[in-house]
């Protein structure tokens, strides 16, 4: 590779310099813009949902039920009469606020443990895992219930605490990330400098080791907007009649061959969402990525 | 690119394999059952997934009628009662045998009864044998089993003594707590393994060949049965899938012959079909109020007007869609020899009007309450019909909250609840299996409400051997709960099954109840 | 090397006994319990019902006794949902059927992962990436209760080639494996990719190409084993998960596997089953984790465990 | 030191598409290399003397990059032409290369043994035990200690002087006609850098191949080259025999560099302390000399055209319009 090309090749990334170059880059990737501007668009329709959306998610009109999509209902109507289109965008409030709090959660679990328990290594490391063990013996469901027990209903809380709970996948990754990164010689030389451990870790390997984590992250977001379906049906997510993206695939699954628009149109607005989002995650990792920078 | 059509013949080959099944022959009749049953022991069983197989292979004193649920002879032949309606008298056949060859005798019974009502055995249902003299006495461990009024009169007589008359006692024999089970068979293998297969014992027409758990029960024609001429299939097949949308497809796909439990998103569709069979159903959908939590549900002019203000038949029509009666009275109008008062009514103005005088005009400073249901899709769709039809025309708010089955359980049996969605399914055809629920010290009642004069019709009613006199009674109790209205009936439940169009011999009845002794598959 | 693994194998025991001590603790505290029952039944009954099985006693000592009839005769007890069934007999039945269903949709997933996710990194921004990355895309976003409908709709009732449920012959595990991998498919696809990206442009990879190494040759000797250390981290947990069955699959495709057992017995509040197929999960778990530090070490001599 | 020629290199340019637009980092690059002869070429980072090597051997990444004109004619071939397959043929056996990071530079996850043979048995059809026997005497060759141990090592057990010692028996083994060795000492420490320049050096004269040293250090070129060509932005400044060149350098550039000879005292550094600011980065750059802004000389003439690279009578070239000569023929 030609050296102007790559200035820095082997030379650790520093925090501020990275980030305004990989803004910069990944404005230049349509794709990856494109994805970022549909995942503002679907904020800002669910922030703006009460005004936007043409009936209220609960306006119950018996007789209309299962209507096919029109003008005046373009996603078809619900078995209770309710307007579809309209239930997609109030969805959008809890499925968005769910997939972003508890991914976020997730993630800054998840990244700390894992960085730190790879790169002490040793002891450390193994006590570290083998709790990130203890916490994947038990299953999701019972943390729910455990966490519904100290929470109560408290809705956001709950995300937080579910966010709390899914972070050991991302642990692993990171580590294994942080142990094959840790031996490069840039981590030596930063270390020679008397670099703290902590700066090493979080200026030094992480942003190198991001690639991977942030197409696991973008990976995980749709995992947990549906399995905010189970908690509803538990009893733990959103009460009815306000209702959410996993809720609608969920209802409309046994409509597939006699009302498919009840599930056609929740499962392609998360899929719509899902390929922005996997764009907009290889995006930033093609632009987080040090050594990518002539790829266009 | 011949790669695809020869993969295509493969797979078709393949699959003809698989499906002509490894050499099952006979005539055999193919039913999702829904659940995998906890056990095939009708002495500790309880749901109507168990009682499906049971009933096919354990024969009681008498049997339901396939087509109107009259009790007809089982292993007795004839039955008589005392004139005070306390002593029944059963005469045996001589003929009933075990499928081991052992024969059936008025022993068989008298051990039954009592291994159901020994402490040991644990049954949930051994109350329902409480009606007879000192039975619940010997469950409590308060007198020794030949004090139970079960009398072996001589070796094909079965004489029981009763506590109290029940002058339905013959339709109750047919109810699983009521049938045999092999004392040989549970002797030499231990209460809680003789029902296994290879085990298992039966004096049914049926008798169970395989158990693969979460996968199949079959059962096969029991040859020793004393009426095996009549029994026509060679086979029955109980599969437990839960997914009722799969089973549709199974059954839609040639893979049953029997399905219940349509998804909702499906009614439409399949009720033009001829195989759609459907019919009403011994159960009422209703919800109940907590009348006993200080919340102004203590009041019964709210809750009347509650009941009087939402609109059961768009809840049938739209929501049941199986053709649900809307409720008018609590007990459903299926009993023969009862008429229940028809006193559930709608009238959103003076729904209005109570409600004012209750002190809330137009649902001015309503306080905030919570509807609770156990999740299951149609209890939320009604709950959210049922929100939004308060809200129209009483003009009040009220939450909604699901729980999961046992969490419900726990609400609503602590009080913990000011609405709660229920549903009663009665286990024998009279009103008391329904009225009986709601006197103060009833376990079943979980609603706060208590009358007294409520609990002395009934106990009235209990004691009174003349049937007209029993029934005018009962009505006057339903009258009394239903003006109190600490419950509010919505809708009589409605069975739908698919059964294929080629199964003879299977008729919808109101308890669900389907022997399988004369059905027949017409290949 | 063997030190570690010796040290590695004890450490998990005392996360089994954490595990199973908490789970104990857990399923008792929720609310509702295996013999609440809609229709009240009278107290005497209950307490019947309640000592047969030594609900009747203090909780630590119900715990001594299941722990201890665990650890010295490998009993975990009677199931209190299905009647005269021990959880051993449940878990021994559905266990093998879990392990296989699991096993070939894993295999599937890896072998179509490895394959997709190698063509999209080799290919990049080129037709096949588009293509397979969508794939993929769909594969994650769609949820398991739709793919499993819509494979039963394609091949069982259109096109007549499989069955819909059921259990017992060769065709009956195409469904629910195919179903079960396809997300698992995407995630492996997407995860070598990414490692592959990451490793192709590496210093070493020109190093191979200036000795004149057809790419075949740098993608399987070179590049491969570095590409492969995120998917080995993402497939251990996944492992445990896949192969302790899914209970949206089981329940669609009426696979009579552990995921079943597990949700019906959290329903029925079956304390044993349930701390039962727990613990089978956390066995295979933690020895899914410990294959993966294994293979770490495999995949990458950099890493040492000392 | 009249020899036959191994490699004819002409107009070679080659471009790389960035988001900034398309860089030229090779400009019409022309030099011959003969048998046994050492060149050097000699550049900042960015002067295109790497992109070089690696558009000769085929190696620059595409995208983004591509080599756009030009030829290089090996053994009566263009390697510029070549279908891949041909090329990849040559490379590793007839050409080989020494990178400049021996940490990146060699496999991770593989040991020394298999990176060693793997050429020689993908070229030369030997089998594996013959293949390692010749690796083994490799690693001895190259003044690795004990090296039937060492070579069942992972890179990362060595210490970085010993894997650049890797490095060049990996280049070293195929016995090949010619051997790009790009900065092959400047990751390594000072005192480490003088013996491997030795050992090339050894082994070069021992061989008989022909050698591309590629680095930024005139000093390194001095003991090693025979010719040396400086570059600046993509294109050559100056080509000389190194005596010459030291003794009397033509391109101000050229003068700047030797003026800025680190003191071996002195922690070594890419920084010219002769020359004043940094070189362009060679996107879309206007019809001048590329160093005119930094040189001393400059004149109107200097910004207005590009000088063309000039042979002189003593075979030496130079690109300036106002050499340190005078400008005589």
């Amino acid at each position: 590779m030609s050296d102007n090309v790559k200035p820095s090749e082997n030379t650790p990334v520093k925090g501020n310099s990275l980030m305004r170059d990989a803004i910069r880059r990944l404005g230049k990737n349509k794709l990856a813009v494109a994805g970022g501007i549909a995942i503002v668009f679907f904020i800002l329709v669910a922030l703006l949902a009460p005004w936007i959306a043409p009936y209220r998610y609960d306006a119950i009109d018996l007789p209309n039920q299962y209507l096919s999509p029109s003008w005046h209902h373009p996603f078809g109507t619900d078995s209770l009469g309710r307007d579809m289109f309209s239930r997609v965008i109030w969805g959008s409030r809890v499925s968005l606020a769910i997939g972003f709090v508890t991914a976020a959660v997730a993630l800054a679990i998840g990244v700390t443990w894992g960085a730190v328990a790879g790169f002490a290594g040793g002891k450390l490391d193994q006590a570290m895992m083998r709790f990130a063990d203890v916490l994947y013996g038990l299953p999701f469901m019972f943390f729910v219930i455990l966490l519904m027990v100290i929470f109560g209903r408290s809705f956001y809380m709950l995300f937080i605490g579910i966010g709390a709970v899914s972070w050991m996948t991302l642990a692993r990754i990171t580590r294994g990330q942080i142990m094959s990164l840790k031996n490069n010689e840039y981590v030596e030389a930063a270390r020679s400098l008397g670099a703290s451990p902590f700066r090493i870790v979080f200026r030094h390997l992480l942003p190198n080791a991001l690639g991977p984590i942030i197409v696991y992250v973008t990976l995980t977001i749709p995992g947990i907007m549906l399995d905010e379906a189970f908690l509803s049906f538990l009893g733990l997510g959103v009460q009815a009649p306000m209702t959410s993206w996993g809720l609608l695939a969920s209802d409309g699954k046994n409509a597939i061959t006699s009302y498919p628009w009840l599930i056609l149109f929740p499962a392609l607005t998360l899929s719509v969402v899902l390929f922005s989002l996997n764009f907009l995650g290889e995006g930033l990792r093609d632009a987080l990525d040090p050594s990518s920078r002539n790829r266009s | 690119m011949k790669i695809l059509p020869t993969a295509l013949a493969v797979f078709a080959a393949l699959s003809a394999l698989s499906c002509s099944g490894g050499g099952d022959k006979g005539m055999a009749f193919r039913y999702n059952n829904g659940t995998e049953p906890q056990t095939l022991d009708p002495a500790v069983m309880t749901g109507i997934p168990e009682m499906r197989i049971v009933q096919q292979m354990f024969e009681g004193l008498c049997e339901y009628d396939p087509k109107d649920l009259h009790a007809v002879p089982g292993v007795a032949e004839s039955w008589s009662v005392s004139p005070d309606g306390l002593t029944w008298t059963f005469r045996l056949r001589t003929n009933s045998r075990w499928s081991d060859g052992t024969p059936v005798d008025a022993e068989t019974f008298r051990w039954s009864w009592l291994r159901i009502l020994s402490p040991d055995t644990a049954s949930e249902y051994a109350y329902e044998l409480w009606c007879i003299k000192n039975a619940e006495k010997f469950t409590k461990k308060q007198t020794n089993a030949d004090a139970v009024g079960v009398i072996a009169k001589d070796r094909f007589t079965l004489a029981v003594k009763l506590a109290y008359p029940v002058p339905f006692f013959p339709s109750l024999v047919c109810h699983h707590p009521f049938r045999p089970t092999p004392r040989q068979a549970v002797d030499k293998y231990g209460g809680d393994q003789w029902f296994k297969a290879g085990k298992l014992v039966a004096n049914g027409p049926f008798v169970l060949t395989v158990w693969k758990p979460k996968d199949r029960i079959v059962l096969k024609k029991n040859t020793n049965y004393w009426d095996a001429a009549k029994v026509a299939l060679d086979r029955v097949e109980f599969y437990p899938v839960e997914d009722s949308a799969s089973a549709l497809e199974m059954y839609l796909n040639g893979e049953l012959d029997g399905v219940d439990g349509i998804p909702s998103e499906r009614i439409d569709q399949m009720k033009k079909r001829p195989d759609f069979l459907t019919g009403p159903f011994f159960g009422t959908y209703y919800y109940r109020f907590n009348v006993k939590t200080p919340t102004v549900l203590t009041n019964a002019l709210v809750r009347r007007a509650l009941s009087l203000s939402i609109d059961r038949a768009q809840i049938c029509e739209y929501i049941g869609k199986l053709g649900q009666k809307p409720s008018l009275s609590f007990t459903p109008p299926l009993i023969p020899g009862y008429r229940p008062p028809e006193l559930v009514k709608e009238d959103a103005a003076l729904a209005k009007k109570l409600l004012a005088r209750a002190g809330y005009p137009d649902g001015k400073g309503f306080p905030s309450l919570t509807i609770l249901y156990n999740t299951l899709e149609d209890n939320r769709k009604i709950a959210e019909a049922i929100q939004q039809m308060w809200k129209k025309n009483l003009g009040i708010d009220v939450a909604i909250e699901n729980q999961e089955w046992k969490v419900y359980l726990q609400k609503v049996s602590s009080l913990d609840y000011n609405i709660a969605r229920a549903g009663w399914i009665g286990d024998y055809a009279d009103p008391m299996t329904f009225l009986d629920m709601f006197t103060a010290d009833s376990g079943n009642n979980q609603s706060g409400w208590a009358s007294p004069a409520y609990d002395a019709l009934l106990d009235r009613a209990k004691a009174e051997p003349d049937a007209g006199k029993r029934s005018a009674l009962m009505r006057e109790a339903e009258t009394i709960l239903l003006t109190d209205c600490p419950i509010m009936p919505i809708y009589t439940y409605v069975r739908a099954m698919m059964i294929a169009t080629n199964v003879q011999g299977i008729y919808d009845n109101f308890l669900d109840m389907h022997p399988l002794k004369e059905v027949r598959v017409v290949r | 090397m063997l030190k570690f693994l010796a040290a590695r194998f004890l450490s998990t025991i005392p996360t089994v006994f954490i595990i199973m001590t908490m789970i104990f603790f857990v399923i008792r505290a929720v609310p509702g319990g295996p013999f609440d029952t809609e229709k009240k039944i009278p107290d005497a009954l209950k307490q019947n019902i309640e000592r047969k099985y030594h609900l009747d006693e203090s909780l630590p000592r119900q715990y001594l006794r299941w722990l201890g009839d665990i650890t010295f005769r490998f009993d975990l007890g009677p199931s209190f949902h299905y009647r005269g069934w021990s959880v051993n007999d449940l878990i021994a039945q559905s266990l093998p059927v879990s392990l296989l269903v699991g096993t070939l949709a894993l295999l599937l997933a890896l072998v179509f992962g490895l394959v997709f996710g190698s063509v999209s990194a080799l290919r990049q921004n080129g037709f096949w990436d588009y293509l397979l990355m969508t794939f993929s895309v769909f594969g994650i976003s769609l949820p398991l209760f739709l793919i499993a409908p819509l494979l039963i709709l394609l091949f069982a009732r259109l096109l007549h080639l499989l069955p819909v449920g059921g259990w017992g012959g060769p065709l009956n595990l195409i469904i629910p494996a195919v179903t079960l991998a396809l997300p698992y498919t995407a995630y492996v696809a997407r995860l070598t990719k990414a490692g592959l990206l990451d490793q192709l442009r590496r210093d070493y990879v020109v190093t191979a190409r200036a000795k004149g190494l057809p790419e075949t040759t740098i993608l399987t000797r070179h590049v491969l084993r570095g590409s492969l250390i995120p998917v080995v981290s993402f497939l251990g947990p996944a492992y445990a998960g896949i192969v302790t069955g899914s209970m949206v699959v089981e329940q669609i495709c009426n696979v009579p596997g552990m995921g079943r057992d597990f949700v019906q017995a959290a329903f029925n509040r079956d304390y044993t089953l349930i701390a039962g197929v727990l613990l089978v999960y956390s066995l295979l778990l933690v020895a899914a984790n410990f294959l993966v530090d294994v293979l770490y070490a495999a995949l990458d001599p950099r890493i040492q465990y000392r | 030191m009249e020899n036959e020629t191994v490699l004819r290199v002409s107009g070679l340019r080659t471009e790389f598409r960035t988001d900034d637009g398309i860089l030229t980092a090779v400009n019409g690059v022309s030099f011959d290399i003969a048998a046994g002869e050492t060149l050097g070429i000699v550049g900042e980072s960015g002067s295109g003397k790497s992109a070089t090597c690696l558009s000769v051997m085929g190696l620059v990444p595409s995208p983004p990059g591509r080599v756009v004109s030009g030829s290089a004619i090996f053994d009566g071939r263009d390697l510029l032409n070549l279908p891949p397959e041909e090329l990849r043929q040559l490379r590793g056996k007839e050409i080989t290369m020494i990178f400049q990071d021996p940490m990146t530079s060699l496999n991770p996850f593989l040991r020394i043994s298999t990176q060693l043979t793997e050429h020689l048995v993908l070229h030369e059809r030997i089998p594996k035990k013959e293949a390692l026997e010749r690796a083994v005497e490799m690693l001895r060759r190259v003044g690795i200690p004990e090296p039937e141990k060492k070579i069942l090592r992972y890179p990362h057990e060595l210490s970085g002087g010993m894997r650049q010692r890797v490095m060049i028996a990996m280049a070293l083994l195929p016995r090949p006609r010619l051997v790009f060795a790009d900065e092959p000492t400047t990751a390594l420490d000072v005192s480490v850098q003088a013996q491997i320049l030795e050992l090339l050096r050894e082994r070069k004269a021992e061989m008989g191949l022909s050698l591309v040293l590629v680095t930024h250090n005139l000093g390194v070129v001095a003991g090693l080259a025979d010719r040396v060509i400086v570059m600046y932005a993509g294109m050559i400044a100056e080509d000389a025999p190194v005596s010459l060149l030291f003794a009397r350098p033509l391109h101000p550039y050229t003068r700047g560099l030797l003026d800025s000879l680190p003191d071996p005292e002195k922690p070594r550094g890419n920084e010219l302390a002769g020359i004043a600011g940094t070189p362009p980065v060679p996107i879309a750059l206007p019809d001048a000399c590329p160093f005119a802004p930094r040189c001393f000389r400059a004149a109107d003439v200097c910004r207005a055209k590009t000088p063309q690279l000039e042979t002189r009578h003593d075979g030496t070239r130079v690109a300036c319009w106002f050499p340190l000569d005078g400008g005589a023929v």
